[in-house]
């Protein structure tokens, strides 16, 4: 009894203040349609808190100067800050090395370079790549790109009725051809939390390497790419509360040294003449142009922001608000959930069956009210369901069980409306 | 009724609802009222597509003035088409193509007619000029 | 007479109010090393104005939203507002369409997008790309990586011991192998104007499209691609007091339209199929994935405050101010200027005979001078005067005729401690 | 003298200095004093490549200890080189590969130890450490 109550005092140590953390959201004190805002749209992006708001504010009022040229103290202060971004990430998904971070524009960036850099290097006619029935179109679209160039060929892994991965196929998929694994760890659309780390195992059994696109992963649930074993790690910062325009490519270094540049350009050089030009070290290499300084530099603040409540308390919050929402919504009128998987993140896609998603869409949002509706950049996974598209509503953890009624509320009314 | 008439009836039609919701029921309403395009016109060719709903438009001359049908898979779009077909419907394809459709901005739909828009209703309202001027040379 | 005064009168009506503009920039006030601020940096980047700041502000505190797919408010004024920045791009290089205008992350990144998606379409193996010798190594290295890549080659139009190019030269540089020219509106190494539009008819004589790098000029000149008649142009917004990470590309319709897309992902494909995707028109097609929105944003802002001083008062006051510096810098001891072009934008790139530019950049950083040292990422010029760089004093509307005078005190100080 | 008694005198010397401009004065007269490398050192071998400023060093092993001679083409990054080569010159290799350099923060120059700098300061320290090594191997 003693080491229960123990237990819990420790867990309950670190418990979301729900109303601290929404005053630091300066925007959700705001009306939509004379209507409280009710931000259920975290999925497409988060809200930024005013700590993140304020360091870019800092940065253009007190820093602002182009970084890793400079020999002048702007120049140095905003280089150092940017240099802590990196090294605060390598820390926020456990890399091995600072330099085996490289910051690009978001996850469609950091998977478009794995597509080009280690497709030009390791990938070629009649080779195959497998991806997942559930990938986002930035994780379809690329490979596309590639196999179009380089005459090699799509494997996909197939998706249960649920919005579970089938695993068991998954491991007939590898050939002696197979040169990369991509799939998502958390699926956008449905909010399946797939085993990454069984399926990564899987495939270096076949010596292969993966690719995890952890853009609905990071802002949600610890990642830890040594502990995965990932070799390939993507993801955005507007989706972690940090501003747009910045994410992540993480790389195993041994990969990314093989790999030729991205793009060409300031940075990324070490020598450069009109005949012979010799690239700069990791990660400078990958980073080529004066890189978004203010969003590098903020997205520090966006770490510290989710490290300060602790990813297991944001979990545990926006757990409880899920199996709340699922509880709540269940009671709709002629609700159809999309996406019913074992293991779920905070999006919950459904239906009102009869009604159109943009029907719902347009009249929550007249109600204040902002859900995503459509086919959430997934169209194969819609295409799989049959349907044109869905209602998301995906959680952060600045939601709340009100913000559940109030989008319950509006679809009986929606339904009324439209039924 | 001129174009432009009819353009004013509904603005006064409109003026009755202050609140959101009540507009779009009446939208709603309207949408129930849209000459239904013919099942075998609901094909590729006279297809608009939104972002997230579709439409399909069919454009009938009939002694020298244009009737539209049309339908969508989304109530409201289907609403907003409707509001269209009424105002257009009826008219020579030079009164068509040469109309100011400056109801929809008075009624408060104007955000409904940004390219950036999910329903396609500014391709459809584009589509509607291009029959216009398609049918009348 | 009266007419002359008439016209006197109407050029001096927009005169740059310099107390003004100086107090829309927050951080000129700030203190360096315990002396104020004099930045001289802004060829690498400008300082941002409370205007640009503040619409940054105001996008995440009443704004931010993922855009292009929402149905909600919040989605649909940022959606509005990005493509606000578009028209407004258009119409500040007077482009033909909106949707001629890519959003991009930089200059770089709009050079690597035609190097590869031009590159891919047009250009093969012992084709010719023409660029010029005083490139930044944005404008170098992407069309070495693409030569290295098809087996292209570079030709080089040479630079004069003043810093001119060499357009007697240019013109014998083409042949029938020649599919791209790409150089440098502006030197951000020495400041040269470059003769663009009779170089850009002289391509066009040989029926061969030109790339123009104007990451120096939009900021000092008006910039009309109409009349240039130039087929693709490249800027930063971080340079033109902007926001970091964003840029543009504009291309000519015709162009854009034949060449296959950059990166793959959300937004710029039209449908998705695991078997086949078809791509989004313009400019979608070449903006994948969540862009940078906020800045996307805010550029329209930059562009604003741009236009409300007036591309011409800005121009004649930094003309001013760039004679006003050459006179009184070339009394400083040992001085020698590197780049004396006839036509000349406010960068003066120079050396203390018998100094390192390292020395002098630090020295003057304690005294709170920003100005940049080194290679300006333009090696091969440096090479051609035979230097490993040279200090860069480089102007924006902001900076006053104090500022030089503290500079050249500065250059004194540095003179005396360093000989 | 010990390493740590050369680095205290350091730091006694530069308090001295208050202002900015005399510390790098005083780096500069430091720079004077280096010990130069030979001419015949000067080669891609003994280069350590900073951003803007180049620094050749060469590590001369005497009776057990090292003897760091050195050049840059910058004063100041020679100034900078000289103290360090005062500070580890004449030791061992263990001594030297195991040595705490305090002095740089407390004399003001930790900003130009940041890996990003443009003089290269910290893998010229890096390089005196890795010679040091080696030398005890
Ligand atoms: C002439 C020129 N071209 C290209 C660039 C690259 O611009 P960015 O680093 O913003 O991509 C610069 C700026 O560094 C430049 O001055
Ligand atoms: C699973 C997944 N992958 C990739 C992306 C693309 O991210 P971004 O648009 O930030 O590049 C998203 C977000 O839209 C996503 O949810």
């Amino acid at each position: 009894m003693l080491t229960l109550y123990i237990i819990m005092g420790s867990t309950e140590l670190k418990k979301i203040d729900i109303n601290k953390v929404r005053s630091d959201f300066p925007i959700l004190k705001r009306e939509v349609n004379g209507k409280p805002l009710v931000y259920l749209d975290n999925g497409a992006t988060t809200q930024k808190p005013k700590q993140v708001i304020d360091a870019i504010i800092h940065y253009y009022e007190e820093m602002n100067s182009n970084v890793h040229r400079g020999v002048h103290y702007l120049s140095q202060i905003s280089t150092d800050a940017f240099e802590v971004t990196r090294r605060k990430v390598k820390e926020f998904i456990n890399a091995e090395h600072e330099h085996e971070v490289i910051i690009t524009k978001g996850t469609t960036e950091s998977i478009n370079i794995i597509a080009s850099c280690y497709g030009r290097a390791f990938i070629g006619k009649d080779d195959e790549i497998i991806i997942s029935a559930m990938e986002h179109h930035s994780n379809i679209v690329p490979w596309q790109m590639l196999c179009d160039e380089k005459g090699c060929k799509l494997r996909i892994i197939p998706m249960t009725a649920e919005g579970d991965l089938d695993v068991e196929t998954y491991k007939t998929l590898f050939s002696e051809r197979t040169k990369l694994v991509s799939f998502t760890y958390v699926s956008n659309a449905l909010g399946t939390i797939n085993p990454v780390k069984e399926m990564i195992a899987i495939a270096h059994q076949h010596e292969v390497p993966v690719l995890l696109d952890g853009a609905q992963a990071v802002q949600h649930l610890k990642v830890d790419v040594q502990e995965l074993n990932v070799d390939f790690f993507a993801f955005s910062g507007h989706k972690m509360y940090g501003p747009t325009g910045v994410g992540v490519l993480y790389g195993k270094e041994n990969f990314l040294n093989n790999m030729p540049p991205y793009q060409g350009g300031g940075d990324m050089i070490k020598e450069v003449t009109l005949e012979k030009t010799t690239y700069n070290e990791l990660p400078f290499k990958f980073e080529a142009g004066t890189p978004n300084i203010e969003a590098g530099i903020a997205l520090a603040n966006a770490i510290d922001y989710i490290n300060e409540l602790g990813l297991e308390a944001i979990k545990r919050h926006e757990d409880e608000l899920l199996a709340y929402a699922i509880q709540e919504l269940s009671k709709v009128k002629s609700i159809r959930f999309i996406g019913t998987a074992k293991e779920k993140s905070s999006v919950i896609s459904f239906l009102i069956d009869g009604t159109h998603p943009y029907d719902i869409g347009v009249i929550l949002d007249k109600l204040g009210i902002a859900v995503r509706t459509g086919h959430h950049c997934a169209q194969p996974v819609m295409d799989q369901f049959g349907i044109p598209g869905t209602v998301r509503a995906s959680l952060a953890v600045y939601n709340t069980k009100e913000d559940v009624d109030v989008l319950v509320a509006g679809l009986n009314r929606a339904a009324d409306m439209l039924l | 009724m001129t174009i432009n008439e009819k353009q004013d009836e509904l603005i006064e039609d409109f003026a009755f609802y202050t609140d959101w919701m009540e507009k779009y029921e009446y939208i709603i309403q309207l949408g129930k009222e849209l000459p239904l395009i013919h099942d075998s016109y609901k094909t590729e060719e006279y297809i608009i597509k939104g972002c997230q709903s579709r439409v399909w438009l069919y454009p009938n001359m009939n002694e020298g003035k244009i009737d539209f049908t049309a339908d969508s898979d989304a109530i409201i779009t289907k609403g907003l088409v409707s509001l269209m077909v009424k105002v257009l419907s009826g008219h020579t394809p030079k009164e068509i193509a040469s109309a100011d459709l400056y109801f929809i901005d008075k009624i408060g739909l104007k955000e409904h007619l940004s390219p950036t828009r999910a329903n396609g209703l500014l391709s459809m309202v584009k589509q509607m000029k291009l029959y216009a001027i398609a049918l009348s040379a």
